[in-house]
Parts: structure tokens; sequence; C-alpha cells
């Protein structure tokens, strides 16, 4: 628990780090130097905490994604300027095989950015596993394999699916 | 010629987004379409090339106006259903901006067409000013007077602010807007300290690092966050008037210093100390205007929960 | 910083190219806004084609800036990109909850 | 690079229609956040065009403010419905 909490500062530090970096052009590193305490003191009083990822997977969990975004702007630019756009918006609702809150909303955040889906919030039930609700703009389009694919890869990207109480 | 089309679009864009805004029959929709123009106008700042400028107009226009609107709005309990807005009633807010505006325009036909003396005096006087940016030295050193008197204004708002702060309406926050809000702070943190830092010599200081910060704090405290920042909390009280005792202070040690000399003069830095008492002065302004800036919008005791039951419904419903 | 001028002739057609994609991302996007049927289907564009559009041009600007420079211009289009996904996820959440209410 | 920004402006010309006549409250708040997104293009846009390299820094604040702002927003907006749904509530 303990080496978590130091890896999150490290990592959040080297973040921090690249920002101040890339605003100052690398330059005035003494007056970053409190702002970095006062971070570090906001994470530890929020418990803020960052998702734990195997790095040897990310590169591919990027490239996914990214091929995710490009197709899914073209999917709404095609629609946007095709003469008669199909269309037959739908609320649905998908049930998570990931179980954490944290990893949930994760997932639910990269929805939005996939061709066709775009999602509003996580149902709870106790009955059942917990579903995502989803805004489809075509419902008889196969939208389940894109989100059943990107929770696969995001299965594979998080470390024992994160920790419970994970910020993101 | 592109920067001229460019221009005129822009003006035109303002106009149309201030003209719906002062005729729109919702206030709920006036404030959404100000925060548009708020965010046109930081974009004219930066076609004016004053990033100054852009900096403040962003973090006040786009970010605070907005949340500081829909907090009036808020409660009242006018923002989700508003009434309609009669006809007389829009009209005289239009017929008040069309007068202030003619009054305007006159002005500004009186202005003379060629830039006065005063920017080739401030540049011949910069390297005495502590500061490499004309704009922070103008504030900070020749015309320190202005910032002064600001910040005591801003004081003076949040204390009459303070008297008419209702009671806490308490509306538990989703589990996702919170924890946004938390993974933005230290990225503003970082993002004001160097707005902050910058001042010194390129656009930037402390009012637009104090806007940031304060917007920041704002989102946090509405999710439930930062509950000690309160005018109840000793500590908060004093660094929002640190910001003006601090100057005042420095006003008064410089004079002293100055005084044992030769000529004493006013609202004047030593050049060789010039540097330090700045930044001094601006770190301690930075936190008094975020400070006032946050409470004017959240001016609120800590919100308690109203029913449980009406909290734990939401936590259950939640992503 | 460098200026356009010293773009070879291959770096300056790439970042046209994807300045030029960006600002198409851009079009669709503002259509969409006014084409799609409803609210719902509209936050769809503000979603995905801005987002690429936005990054489609600091793409395209990367050309004529220096290191620490793009690494902003990353940061600014990773910001944008995770904003406008949650902002709009608390929107709709709102408005849904709002509509099931009613 | 001018033409480009005038290009970008052109299309916040488009959502201008969706800002002012909605018709829902969700579609201004979605033509806003547009605006957000179209302006820091622009800005970064004009940072290189007018080399003026502090822009960016004023891409970068919008780009965090576009961000923060709808968590408020909508907490806001959460407080004013339940405050109409409990005045309801009283006059029943």
């Amino acid at each position: 628990m303990i080496f978590q909490r130091m890896t999150d500062m490290a990592m959040l530090s080297i973040l921090a780090a690249l920002v101040w970096a890339a605003l100052t052009q690398n330059q005035g590193w003494w007056f970053f130097l409190p702002l970095w305490l006062l971070m570090l003191i906001w994470q530890y009083f929020a418990r803020l905490t960052l998702p734990s990822v195997r790095l040897q997977v990310l590169p591919g969990f990027i490239w996914f994604f990214f091929r995710q975004l490009v197709l899914g702007a073209f999917d709404v630019g095609w629609r946007a300027l095709a003469r008669e756009p199909q269309f037959s918006p739908q609320w649905q609702s998908y049930s998570m095989s990931l179980t954490k809150p944290a990893s949930q909303r994760l997932l639910a955040s990269l929805i939005s950015l996939l061709p066709g889906t775009c999602s509003a919030g996580v149902e709870q039930d106790p009955q059942q596993p917990d579903q995502l609700l989803l805004h489809v703009l075509d419902q008889h389009a196969d939208w389940q394999t894109g989100v059943r694919a990107l929770e696969q890869q995001l299965t594979r990207l998080l470390k024992q699916e994160t920790r419970a109480g994970d910020t993101l | 010629m592109s920067l001229l089309l460019f221009d005129v679009l822009l003006c035109g864009l303002l106009l149309a987004l201030a003209l719906a805004s002062v005729l729109s029959r919702q206030l709920s929709h006036a404030v959404i379409l100000y925060i548009a123009f708020g965010l046109l106008m930081a974009l004219t700042w930066a076609r004016l090339a004053a990033p100054d400028l852009a900096l403040a107009e962003a973090a006040i226009g786009a970010g605070l106006t907005g949340a500081l609107c829909f907090t009036a709005l808020a409660r009242q309990g006018k923002l989700a259903a508003s009434p309609t807005l009669s006809w007389q009633q829009r009209c005289w807010p239009a017929l008040f901006v069309l007068v202030t505006l003619f009054g305007l325009l006159l002005l500004v036909l009186q202005l003379p067409a060629k830039p006065g003396p005063l920017p080739a005096l401030v540049m011949q006087q910069l390297a005495a000013s502590g500061v490499s940016h004309p704009v922070t030295a103008v504030l900070l050193n020749f015309r320190s007077w202005d910032t002064l008197l600001e910040l005591l204004v801003l004081l003076l708002a949040l204390l009459g602010t303070l008297q008419v702060a209702p009671a806490p309406v308490y509306q538990s926050s989703w589990v996702l807007s919170r924890s946004w809000s938390q993974l933005l702070a230290p990225l503003i943190i970082v993002l004001a300290g160097y707005l902050l830092w910058a001042g010194a010599h390129q656009p930037g200081g402390a009012f637009q690092a104090g806007a940031l910060l304060a917007a920041g704090a704002v989102v946090l405290k509405l999710n439930h966050q930062l509950n000690w920042l309160a005018w109840r909390n000793i500590w908060v009280r004093f660094f929002a008037i640190a910001g003006l005792t601090v100057f005042v202070a420095a006003v008064l040690t410089a004079w002293l210093l100055s005084g044992a000399l030769a000529e004493p003069v006013w609202l004047r830095w030593p050049p060789e100390l010039a540097k330090y008492i700045i930044l001094l002065i601006e770190i301690f302004a930075t936190l008094a205007i975020a400070i006032t800036l946050t409470l004017l919008v959240v001016a609120e005791q800590p919100a308690t929960p109203l029913s449980l039951a009406r909290q734990e419904d939401d936590e259950a419903a939640d992503g | 910083m460098s200026v356009g001028g010293e773009l070879s002739v291959i770096s300056t057609l790439l970042s046209s190219a994807l300045l030029l994609t960006g600002l198409l991302f851009f079009i669709a996007g503002s259509v969409a806004m006014l084409r799609f049927p409803d609210s719902y289907s509209r936050l769809h564009a503000v979603t995905k084609a801005d987002s690429l559009g936005l990054g489609s041009i600091i793409a395209g600007l990367m050309f004529y800036c220096n290191w620490w420079q793009n690494l902003l211009m990353l940061l600014i289009w990773l910001l944008v990109l995770a904003s406008g996904t949650v902002s709009c996820q608390l929107l709709a959440r709102f408005c849904k909850t709002k509509q099931d209410q009613a | 690079m001018m033409i480009l920004a005038v290009a970008l402006l052109l299309t916040m010309l488009l959502g201008l229609w969706r800002v002012i006549k909605g018709p829902a409250l969700l579609d201004r708040l979605l033509a806003v956040q547009l605006f957000g997104t179209t302006g820091v293009a622009i800005c970064l846009v004009l940072a290189q065009a007018l080399n003026q390299p502090a822009l960016r820094d004023v891409a970068l604040v919008l780009a965090v403010l576009a961000a923060a702002a709808p968590a408020a927003l909508v907490q806001r907006l959460k407080q004013s419905s339940a405050k109409i749904a409990d005045n309801a509530k009283e006059r029943s």
C-alpha cells in the first residue's frame, strides 16, 4: 500500500514536471519546488491515485484507442455530411464485466470516443452485473463489438483491474 | 486580407452573441450566451496580441462569470425552468446597453489616433522596475496604486456578499465529477504557479493566476471538497486580507526607506529591491484574489445534508 | 522557433494536409450540430469530431514549433480529449435524469 | 495560416445557431463546449500566425476552464432542479 502511494506520487511528480517544462521551456525550476510540495500535499489529502497499468500493453492500447478515435470521428463526419444519413438513436444498456468502480468510470469515459456510442453513466443493480447506460447513434449497427473490444483491452491494461479507491 | 476577414467575422460573432444575450427570453439562456461571449472576448484579446488580457478574460469571462451567474440563478430556483421574460423586461436592459454604447463610442472617437508618450516612457524606465514585462511593471510598480485599489475593491465586494450569503442548498455530487475535479487540481496548481512566475517577464501575473486558482477551487467546493475554505476559517480570513496588508506594509517600508534617504516618494520601490517586493506582493495577491473570487461564487457555509436518504439515493445511482 | 519558410517541401505538404483534415473535422462537427436530429445525437458530434479535429490541427502545427511547445500542445489535446468525454457524460446524465423524472 | 483561423471562426458561426436557438438547454451547453474546443484551436493557430508564443498559454487556460466548467455548472443545475422539486412539494 505504501509502495503504491510512493509510485503514485512519483508518477504525478513526473507528469507535473513535464507540464512545467513544457510551459516554461525548461526554466525557473526554483519556482516549481513550492508548487510541487503543494501538489503532493493535495495528492496526500485527496487520496489521489492513478490507475496502475501494465506498461508493456500500453503502446498497443494507445494504438487501438487512437484507431477507434479516428473511426469514431469519421463516423460522425460521414453522418454529418452524407445526403441522407442513417439514424436511429436509442438509449441502450451494456453489461460490464469490469468490476471496480474506478475502471468502470474509465471505460465509460473512453466509450464516448468510440464510433457511434456515448455513455451517460453506470447503473448498479445487486441482481445483475453493473450496467453502462449508453446512447447509440444507430441501434441496428453493431456497436457491441467495439465496446467489448475496448473492455477487453482495458482489462488487459489495468493491473488486477486497478485497486479499490482509485480516483479515475 | 485574411486578417481583416477574421476581424470582421469576430466582430459579427461578438455582436450577434451580445444581442442574443441581452434580448434572450430566458435568464438561463442569457447566461449561457454570455459564457460564449466571454470565450469569444478571450479570442478577441488574443487576436489583438494582448495575451495578458486574453488570459484574464479566459479565466474570468469563460470560467468564473458563468459559475457566478449560474449560482445566482440556482439560488432563486430559476435555472432549470426559468420563466419567460416579458417584452418590457427585455427592452429596458437593451436600452440601457444602447445608451452606454453610445457614450462609449463618443469617448472612443475622442481618443488620439497615435499612441501617447506613455508606452515609450514605460519601455525607457523598464530596467528600473525590477521586472522585464511592461504590463507587470506598470501594474505593480509605476501605477501600483491601481492594483492596490483593485485588491481593496475585491475585498469590499466579498465583505458585502458575505452579508447576504444564503443558507446552503445541499446536493450530493456524482463520483465522476468529484474525481474529475480532484484530478484537475494538480494541473491547475502547476498552471497557476506558472502564470505567477511568468508575470515577471512575459504575459501572466497575480490576477490571472488567482482567477485560475479560484476557478479550480470553485469546482472543488461545489463537489464538496475544500470544506475548510470558508469565511469562518481564521486562516482563510487572514489570507483574504493578507494581499492588501502585505501591499500596504511594502508601501510603508519602501516609503520609510526612501524617507531615510533624501527625497521621500510614495508607492515607489527601491530599484535594487523591486524584484523581490513585487514577487512577495504578487504571491500574497494571488492567494487573496483566489480566496476572494472563490468565496464570491460559493459564499455559503459548507453544505450539510438536508436528508441523508437523498444522499444515499444519489450515491447508489452513481457512476 | 522555426519559421514556416525553413520547412522542406514534404513537411509543408504534410503539415498543410493535417491542418486541412483538422479543419474538415471541425466543419463536420459544426454541421453535425446543425443536422443531427436530437440533442443526445449532437453529443456525439462534440465529443468525437472536434477532439480529433483539434488533434489533427495540433499535429499540423507541430512542424513549426520546438520540442517543448509540441509537448505543451500535446498536453492541451489530451486535456481537451478527456474534458470532452467527461463533460459530455455529465451533461448527458443530468439531462437524462431530469427527463426520466419528468 | 490566418486563412485557417478564418475558416475555424466560420465553423463557430455555424454553431452560433445552436447557442442562440437551442432548442434544449443541453444543445446550448454543448454548443458552448464546441466553442471552447474551437477557441483552443484558434488560439493555437493565432499563436503561430501572429508569432505570439504566449497565446499557447491562453489556449491551455481555455482548455482547463472548458474542462472544469461543466463539473461546476452541472452541480448548480442539479441544485436548482432540486430546489424546484422542493418548492413544488411544499405547494402541493
